[in-house]
């Protein structure tokens, strides 16, 4: 069937409550407003406005009250309306979700799921385009995922509301329109593994979220010049599959990271260090990587764009991971 | 401690009437272009417009002093217009051009200019109110009688922040006006099923602060209101607070379907135009000809037709200097910063 | 919505006197012991005691069933104690053993335990409070009738999390029980030096919670206040809020050196020591003999002698079981958790 | 003079201070207390408490405030009690503090400095253990400070202070009480440089903080048994001092970064990522980190232990790295 990226979210979202009468969305505007990016649209007339909750704006106190919610029997849904709201409620989530079972010393799990909208590349200036997907992945703890397809997005929930820990999913602003085949008995996934989306010999392309796009297309150019890129895209990024990164690299020996974080301490660099530690004699070139300028993200289009990972700077490092070295 | 609707005292002069309904207009004009430019693609990201609300700018704005400052949300074209940000700049930054008041880095969310204090601009809801806190805490300190005047919605009472703002202010008795712009909704999100306590202004008063309700579609009576606040902030009586009850004639923002609120309702707002509501009593008192009236019309419009020209024939800044602007640039001495200006 | 400094309506019964007078001894002990034996180096890391608010705990954790849920502070030995905590495990989680009720992974700050429904021992100052809420929320959602108590510091009424946290649970109407011990310090800082308001019943009214203010030093005082509270918040009537006023004798935590409040105070506030007020009221009015005084002090004694030897014979985690307790272990189905237990 | 780390502090408080009066301190507790780590003991009494601000709980709030103040012409000290708690107040640091200079097109800078104590070894459980500094150095717009050396600790504030944009100060929890000769003159020093602490030839161990005391036992041990190790202070996390550790690096052909953060994603990864980068030729060996478990830290001391980086994880990483490869 025919699907945008948007609807395959809320068939996930309808489907799971329609299978656990514990399930249930919290956030702002998800009722009335039909949610601030049309996910949530039509579930308040289906399952009332207990169940698709909408909340004040309080970031701090309705993460909190859905951590609450999960310790005691219910697998809530929060939807923070964008990443860029969680760090009113990162210590909720750090200090709280993270923590309950190590400190309880295994007596408390918190099976909640978060979801929220990340990424910039629609002129919303610095306060609203961060992508700080990675920088969640550094806390023990949490589970991070990042749906890049339609079948993710449309089964990766029912899987993170079966783990019994917290579990953020990350939504990528430019995928929301994204429209494509979706298979009709399209469900569940596996949230561990990694996704080679395209195999290829030369290079490994490894990302994840609202970047697989220009990497696919990416490959897609570098194949036109005989330059065969295996694009992988993560998923999950904590924990990270390393033993497929790994494997990719020892195919291709070569490998580039994309992600739309900021360079400087992005999950890039971890990948990056990974590949090093574990696969230093396998590499024929430096591990590379396409990240964001370390700047917030300005509002006109020329300069959002010169600051994001583009097509030509994905193909420009994987040219010269390939025609680096051995 | 929160008083009634206060009709203003004194007789109107009509040459003030006639500059808050200009004021008011300018506003106005200014955002029906932006919608329209909007439309036209020129303007891009979110844009949110202060139709319907323009008294509560016009009628807080008119009575501050240069050397007050002033922050708003990301709803802030007419608060950074009526503090005298140009018309052309603040188009210009939407275009994403140099010329703009931000040089196009900030757009309509973030508009900013030092020269007029006008300190943002800010997309995080309730993200000002902290920093007006602040800087009334360095006006206090150095011993300056000044007023931080802080605009929010009522959407953001309900955050944390509002709440550790308020009662720093009070009780540090710092010089900042909290000023509510209470439109009844927070996007889709009606007052009563945001807050548990709906009336603003006894919210406010229990901090301590002072605390005033104000029919915000009576630009007379939100400027009354304001200059005695103002006066009492700037003369050590401490933070006060203002809910100005008003009402957004438009969506949301441009990706808004409006599902939550009907067509009725919006009509009956309707009727109470700040605009018209001013206009027509000027007009009955005899204070307002057609003439006069369609003068302000003409002057309102041709603001704007220059600013679009102006926008229109903006730049960009060069990709090169995507960075500049992440730290300050610092002078050949390698000393203080030859960009930020933040200082009294 | 505040009411009187309420004394109790019913006469007291001497057996529910004697038991109330052991709760709080059995407490009083206990952190007694905790001092002790943190300057003898078994206890590390912060240590804070409850000694002269034990009429709060006590009091309220009397009137609570064994499905209810309660949540504290880092300050919460007593709390687990009163809820059912055995003091063994207790002492044992402080000697860092893996017989502590938290295998010796929580330490003084971070008690928990599934068994009685205690959801901690929680660090960051109010940062239980949006928990308490989430889990009341659960509990109406899922039409259970039983009551969320949450047990904070008035220091905690200043974070935005108080503040979100009390409009949700009067917006949506749960059964939650906040209990706002307050001992008017904040580490060194006076209530008045926090809250622009020093009235914390007034200041919950504010959120249309039902509030009253209780003599905290008074634990019959504590209990029938806590009694109506959790029966109103029970049957539907939403939440309620108690501000308890009581004193903490000891400094802050064990680095406390107590600059900011003088002896002559604290001497003062020794005078209303919660388990001395009780145990000569009892006296006086013949329902306490010294014999009777004495067999209490020996129970007490004597489960904190047992507890220690229990903590002494403690035995390590194995190192290699680091990293357990991050993620959930699964069963070998791959199912359903093998270590958490949420659930209702 | 004989200084302690902590004396070294209130003595650039101190004259930070009386040099100019638009500085002031506020936080929690740091006046009648006495400040929760007795850094700031004795100045209420000298500058009175409008200079000496004790603030209520409320993070968000008062860093905000500081973040005002320094809009306004002030040049606050914001001591936030420690890192756990900044959590709190990362929507003002990131979306405020970092991204006004910017959003503004260069209008309004940030000239404040906020201090707080980082890092766990005390038993103070999961969400008392945070070492998130590294974290913070993902950020652009801010700076990042970690001083580990009395000279440091008694100078970078100064620096700090006269930086127009806002600086991070990490105070980590277990230098407070080391003590040792400072120097009677010690004033400013600059904040953009690491620092070569000890030279040597066979393996760069690169740290800051927390980790250079047992970094620089660790080099110690390894000279006793004939390893030169080169322990590099990056005092600095934001911006990095890229040239220092390359040519470290490319000095040594070796290197082992130690950082108390979690491995993923610490600032250990981006260090490693970039030595990859740019000297990957001259590496003999892949990089090694030498970071926290991925885990809560755990109350009981053992646990804590063997969660935490220590002299004996950082002499086998360094004997790794040098008997690896080339
Ligand atoms: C912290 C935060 N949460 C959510 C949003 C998304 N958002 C933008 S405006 C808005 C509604 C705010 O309503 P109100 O404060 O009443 O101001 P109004 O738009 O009515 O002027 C929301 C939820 C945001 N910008 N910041
Ligand atoms: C968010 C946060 N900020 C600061 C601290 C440090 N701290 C621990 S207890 C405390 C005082 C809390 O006072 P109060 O809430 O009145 O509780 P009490 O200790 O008096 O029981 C402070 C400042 C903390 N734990 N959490
Ligand atoms: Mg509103
Ligand atoms: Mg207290």
């Amino acid at each position: 069937m025919k699907s945008s990226y948007r609807e395959a979210l809320r068939a996930g979202i309808r489907d799971a409550m329609l299978r656990d009468e514990r399930v249930f969305l919290m956030g702002e505007d998800v009722g009335s407003y039909g949610g601030s990016f049309a996910v949530s649209l039509g579930l308040l007339e289906e399952f009332g406005p207990q169940r698709i909750r909408d909340t004040p704006l309080s970031e701090s106190g309705f993460v909190g009250a859905g951590i609450g919610a999960a310790l005691a029997g219910m697998r809530p849904i929060v939807e923070i309306m964008t990443v860029n709201f969680s760090l009113l409620a990162l210590d909720q989530i750090v200090n709280n979700a993270a923590s309950l079972l190590h400190m309880s010393g295994g007596q408390f799990n918190v099976p909640l799921v978060i979801r929220m909208t990340t990424g910039a590349g629609r002129q919303l200036g610095a306060q609203h385009s961060h992508s700080l997907e990675g920088w969640f992945a550094h806390i023990p703890g949490l589970r991070i995922l990042a749906p890049a397809t339609l079948a993710d997005a449309r089964g990766m929930l029912w899987t993170a509301l079966q783990d019994p820990d917290p579990v953020l999913i990350f939504e990528h602003g430019s995928l929301y329109n994204v429209a494509g085949e979706l298979d009709d008995d399209a469900g569940a996934v596996d949230i561990d593994t990694a996704a080679v989306r395209r195999p290829g010999a030369d290079v490994s392309l490894i990302t994840y979220g609202g970047t697989l796009p220009p990497v696919l297309d990416a490959a897609g150019q570098l194949a036109a010049d005989g330059i065969d890129a295996e694009v992988l895209d993560l998923r999950t990024l904590r924990p990270l599959d390393e033993a497929a990164i790994l494997a990719s690299v020892r195919r291709t020996h070569r490998a580039v990271v994309v992600d739309e974080g900021w360079r400087s301490g992005s999950i890039s660099a971890e990948i990056s260090a990974r590949i090093t530690e574990n696969a230093f004699y396998d590499l024929d070139a430096p591990v590379g990587r396409v990240c964001s300028a370390e700047v917030p993200i300005p509002y006109s289009k020329h300069l959002e764009l010169a600051a994001l990972p583009s097509v030509d700077r994905i193909t420009a490092a994987a040219r010269q991971a390939v025609s680096a070295g051995g | 401690m929160t008083g009634p609707l206060d009709p203003p005292a004194r007789a109107l002069d009509p040459a003030h009437g006639r500059h808050l309904l200009l004021q008011m207009l300018r506003v106005r004009r200014l955002e029906e272009k932006c919608v329209e430019l909007y439309s036209a693609a020129k303007i891009r990201g979110f844009l949110h417009v202060y139709i319907g609300e323009e008294a509560v700018a016009a009628g807080v704005l008119e009575t501050l002093a240069p050397d007050d400052a002033v922050l708003a949300t990301y709803r802030e074209h007419g608060h950074a217009l009526l503090r005298g940000v140009p018309a052309g700049a603040i188009l210009a930054e939407m275009y994403g051009y140099v010329e703009g008041c931000c040089r196009g880095r900030g757009g309509s969310m973030h508009l900013f200019d030092a020269a007029t204090r006008f300190y943002g601009g800010n997309a995080i809801v309730a993200g000002g109110l902290p920093l007006a806190v602040g800087m009334a805490l360095a006006d206090k300190m150095s011993g300056r009688s000044r007023a931080t005047v802080c605009f929010f919605g009522e959407g953001a009472v309900a955050e944390g922040e509002f709440h550790e703002s308020l009662n720093l202010a009070a009780l540090w008795q710092l010089p900042v006006l909290f000023c509510c712009e209470n439109n009844l909704y927070a996007m889709g999100t009606a007052l009563g099923r945001s807050e548990s306590q709906t009336d603003m202004a006894l919210k406010a008063a229990g901090y301590e602060v002072a605390a005033w309700a104000v029919d915000g579609m009576d630009v007379l009576a939100v400027e009354d209101a304001a200059r005695r606040a103002v006066e009492a902030v700037r003369s050590g009586g401490g933070p006060h607070f203002l809910e100005l009850r008003t009402y957004r004639f438009r969506a949301h923002s441009m990706f808004d379907p409006e599902r939550y609120r009907d067509k009725a309702e919006v009509a009956r707002w309707l009727e109470r135009d700040p605009i018209t509501l001013l206009r027509t009593s000027m007009e009955a008192a005899g204070q307002l000809s057609a003439q006069e009236w369609d003068q302000l019309e003409a002057e309102a419009d041709a603001e704007v037709a220059a600013a679009v020209e102006f926008a229109e024939a903006g730049t960009l800044e060069r990709v090169e200097d995507l960075t500049r602007f992440v730290y300050s640039e610092r002078g050949a001495d390698g000393g203080a910063a030859a960009t930020g200006r933040s200082g009294p």
